[in-house]
């Protein structure tokens, strides 16, 4: 079993209503420092082994996990404990 | 994207830079007419949306023409933001229908959402608090996964805004054909109620007066979208995707409740929501209608990102911006309403004598435009039309009556058809109760709301059968009106108007300006005949993807009154025991 | 007895409270909103449904953290009531003063319509107007009503009777049918269905009547004992 | 500037029902390897420098981005760049 982790990023200029929100809230509990928030998505799979694996991750995040059209993805796979 | 600086005017002419941008040739010596000059990149982009048919209706306003406008009771017909009848006691209803189906395509969550969200600025914008949402869908064949997902994206996005916002959706349709496989309808309808007193118009009256930006910044989303949703869903549809833009529904909430506050202040002039081609279409309008010019400088634009161009900050389609006329020395006072509620507002220009748009940026004259040309004078064009060729097959095929042998099998089957099936998936998904006044929620014919303090119901609908259309299409507009009617008859009221969502294949192509020529003549028939004038509307042309055309879809919302809460009819057999009459032919 | 309804930015079942309160229960409210407020002369206070901040992050979260809830955990401390609905109710457990999380539904779409409720504990200051064990049905509205605590949170709100309200079909997955349940003290309850959507016959159902009227009637009851 | 990064995930024990939902789809879209999907949130912070950089996020956590109840946090704050 691997894992692997997956980043999923609003790409740049698209509205982060959310992130907004999370700075603005964050500077009124007294953090001014903070100038920006943008918030994604993280994703921990729990994968069987396999050929390829770089390979099919990239398919899953380009079919389903990350939106192409607003989305930016990159992904971590976690070094083969044994085997 | 073209970058502006290195093209000149020159280039734009001689490279015909113009045609990528959507003006044709014919259209492109009429700017240089207009302005005696060639245009700069940015004039170019402004004319380019402000002259497609989002904007300028250049191809159906000799259709629009045809509908009937006027009744005793219609305060306000087509032209602003959405139309107003009365409905007695000072107050009135105020309702339109909108097309976002191009977005839609492309990133269905957002283009939804962002439409829904479109609808309910133009009703509040007209100073009236939005009461309700309806919508209409039309997907492909739900077999397969694009469509499937086409279709649960959309009704995400449209709870996801609606839901948020505190408009309650009560009703809608979805309908599902083959010939919107690639090219779904997203229609989404806002209904508002107002006091007579507090009416507003989206007016740059005053000269002198101060031009107020409100709410989001401006950041580079669906720049171009204007004329994107006019263009044909090419196959590289994909490569526009930058242009989708997000919306903020909770942007939007507080918004409604800043404008509904500032209408009561005697310094605010007009106000109007930027839509469609944002900043250029809501300053022309506003500044053309009060037969005044405007100046803007958009170093004063809030803005979301580094080093915008003009042209950038004038196409940007950003959502959630609303702009506003306000009398000279008393911008203070409407800026601090915006600013309770954690909004922006800032001037950004000044209200001119002298006929023109005129767009200001680091000094510099960027564009300079007589305002009348981009929206009332506007070009028109008289398309050909022609009776298409199936119609004729069609009219002369025997009748034919289907045998049906096992009527309980039958029945279940037709029940298992998505367009015929239940609804509740979709309709669960949405709020239809918040603001306590929805009295019969989706799943009846019309939905009905109650007016709150009074004992008068609203019932609205919205029905259109597209195969009927295609079939005959001046018999099916007929049908659709009727159709709507009875819904709204059915539900106890009397209809009092309706607004149309007009969504066509390429009207270049003559036999679909024939079936577009024709629904709209049976539309109108059905409205004289039934005293239901039309108060306003929406067009979305060129639907079609592979060169195949959806079904014409003249989508129609019906509003009507109860005049007693007593008079308001569920559809649904109440009782065993009671009694079943069919009525009609 | 006099009602603030903390208005948020981003409420929108606000003006539904009011009404219901105002003009259906014909009791005093005002709408107070969020900032500068002085909750001092309320007896007592209700936060409305809604997506207060637009229900980022988390719904609730951030207007948990506004200066108003400081003054709302006072109110409660002192034991007058506190009700929570839908978003109101995510408020509450975003800000501690009611145990759990609110997660999102089982099936992640949101859900409207109306649910049959069993009334668990008619003890409590809303809800002495029911029967124990009565069926009433109140409209539910969210995308983020399933309940979620611990084992141990879970054996406590049985222990101490803080379940008010359970689903007869749970629709969101919220852990043993939760819908509602109120503080150790019993003054603060947080609910995700909309009793201020039911006062009316017209609209489909008055079952959240009750809720209101034995909120005034306590009210009215201690305030005659302790004057 | 710094950029700090913030994970918030589940705790185990949650039940996660996107992404179970993931894991589902990604099992019907043909990736069977798919035996568990998590999803968290994946925050960037662009925050001034100063003093007790580590610590204030912290407290962040605590107070906004995370809800103990159900969630788990932790963060990775970038090497400043110069200074
Ligand atoms: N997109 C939608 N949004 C909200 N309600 C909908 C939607 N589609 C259908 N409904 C509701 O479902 C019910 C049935 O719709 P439909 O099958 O189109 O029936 P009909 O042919 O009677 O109009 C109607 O009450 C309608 O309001």
């Amino acid at each position: 079993m691997r894992k692997v982790t997956v980043f999923i990023t609003l790409k740049q200029g698209v509205l982060d209503p959310q992130g907004k929100a999370i700075q603005e809230s964050l500077n009124s509990l007294g953090y001014k420092e903070i100038q920006e928030a943008r918030v994604g998505k993280y994703i921990e799979l729990q994968v069987e082994e396999g050929p390829e694996l770089e390979a099919r991750v990239k398919g899953m995040c380009d079919k389903l996990l990350a939106n192409p059209v607003i989305e930016d993805y990159r992904f971590d796979v976690e070094e083969a404990v044994r085997s | 994207m073209l970058q502006m600086h290195d093209i000149s005017p020159e280039q734009i002419e001689s490279e015909k830079i113009y045609r990528d941008m959507g003006l044709s040739d014919e259209e492109f010596n009429m700017v240089k007419k207009i302005l005696h000059r060639l245009p700069n990149f940015t004039e170019t982009g402004i004319f380019s949306v402000m002259w497609s048919e989002h904007c300028s209706y250049k191809t159906s306003k000799p259709l629009l023409s045809k509908f009937p406008t006027k009744a005793p009771h219609v305060l306000q017909g087509p032209g602003e933001g959405a139309g107003i009848i009365d409905i007695g006691d000072n107050q009135a209803v105020v309702f339109k229908i909108e097309s976002h189906n191009h977005p839609s395509a492309v990133e269905p969550y957002q283009g939804a959402a962002t439409g829904v969200g479109g609808i309910i600025r133009d009703v509040f914008s007209m100073g009236a608090r939005p009461v309700a949402l309806m919508n209409s869908l039309r997907f492909g064949n739900l077999t397969t996964d694009r469509v499937k997902y086409l279709f649960s994206e959309v009704v995400s996005g449209i709870a996801g805004y609606g839901n948020c916002v505190g408009v309650p959706t009560v009703g809608g349709e979805v309908q599902f054909d083959e010939s919107y496989e690639d090219n779904p309808l997203v229609n989404a309808m806002c209904i508002g109620l107002i006091n007579h007193d507090e009416i507003q118009k989206g007016i740059a009256a005053g000269v002198g007066n101060t031009v107020l930006y409100a709410g989001a910044p401006t950041g580079r989303d669906g720049i171009h979208g204007a004329t994107f949703a006019s263009d044909d869903l090419g196959e590289d549809a994909d490569k526009d995707r930058p242009a989708v833009q997000v919306g903020d529904p909770f942007m939007e909430k507080l918004l409604i409740e800043a404008c509904l506050e500032v209408i009561h202040s005697d310094a605010l002039v007009g106000m109007q929501d930027m839509g469609a081609a944002g900043l250029t279409s809501s300053a022309s309008e506003m500044a053309s209608k009060a037969g005044t010019g405007m100046e803007m400088n958009l170093d004063l634009v809030p803005q979301r990102e580094q080093n915008m161009n003009a042209y950038e900050l004038m196409l940007s389609e950003s959502q959630e911006r609303m702009l506003l006329v306000v009398k000279q020395g008393r911008e203070q006072e409407i800026i601090e309403v915006f600013e309770k509620y954690g909004l922006q507002a800032v001037a950004v220009g000044e209200v001119i004598s002298e006929k023109v748009f005129r767009i200001k940026q680091h000094g510099e004259i960027m564009a300079d435009i007589p305002v009348d040309s981009l929206a009332d004078d506007a070009p028109v064009f008289h398309m050909p039309s022609k009776e298409a060729v199936y119609y004729k097959e069609f009219q002369e095929m025997e009748m034919e009556t289907p045998t049906v042998t096992n009527h309980s099998k039958m029945l279940k089957k037709l029940l298992q058809q998505p367009t015929i099936a239940s609804k509740e998936w979709v309709y669960d998904q949405y709020d239809s109760m918040v603001q306590t006044n929805t009295v019969v929620t989706p799943g009846s014919d019309a939905a009905v709301i109650r007016v709150k303090g009074t004992d008068k119901a609203l019932a609205i609908t919205t029905d259109c059968n597209s195969r009927y259309i295609y079939l005959d299409p001046e018999t099916g507009g007929k049908i659709a009106v009727a159709e709507a009617a009875r819904n709204i008859i059915c539900s106890g009221a009397r209809p009092l108007g309706l607004t149309d969502g007009l969504n066509y294949g390429n009207p270049t192509n003559p036999e679909i300006f024939w079936q577009m020529e024709k629904s709209v003549e049976g539309m109108s028939a059905a409205c004289e005949a039934l005293g239901a004038p039309v108060i306003s509307g929406n067009v979305s042309l060129y639907n079609q993807s592979k060169g195949k055309s959806i079904f014409p879809t003249p989508i129609v919302g019906m509003v009507g009154l109860h005049e007693s809460l007593d008079h308001i009819t569920p559809s649904h057999f109440q009782q065993a025991g009671h009694l079943i009459y069919v009525i009609g032919e | 007895m006099k009602f603030a309804v903390i208005v948020f930015p981003g409420s929108n079942c606000d003006r539904d409270m009011y009404h219901a309160i105002k003009d259906v229960m014909r009791v005093e409210a005002d709408l107070v909103w969020y900032e500068n407020s002085n909750l001092e002369n309320y007896d007592g206070i209700l936060l409305p449904g809604g997506f207060s901040y637009g229900d980022y992050l988390r719904s609730g979260a951030v207007a948990a953290t506004s200066e108003v809830m400081k003054q709302v955990k006072e109110h409660a401390s002192k034991g007058k009531p506190v009700l929570g609905v839908c978003n109101g109710f995510q408020v509450l457990t975003e800000a501690g003063l009611l145990p759990g999380a609110l997660m999102r539904n089982k099936n992640l779409s949101f859900m409207c319509h109306q649910e049959p409720l069993v009334v668990m504990n008619n003890k409590t200051p809303f809800t002495t107007g029911y029967e124990q064990k009565e069926v009433i049905h109140l409209p539910i509205a969210h995308g983020e009503g399933n309940y979620f605590c611990d084992e141990a949170t879970l054996l406590e709100l049985k222990n101490n009777d803080q379940i008010v309200f359970t689903y007869k079909n749970n629709p969101n997955g919220s852990i043993d049918n939760i819908a509602g349940i109120v503080n150790k003290e019993g003054n603060v309850l947080g609910m995700m269905p909309h009793p201020e959507r039911a006062v009316e016959a017209l609209l489909g159902s008055n079952d959240g009547m009750k809720l209101f009227q034995s909120m005034i009637k306590n009210w009215r009851e201690s305030y005659v004992t302790n004057a």
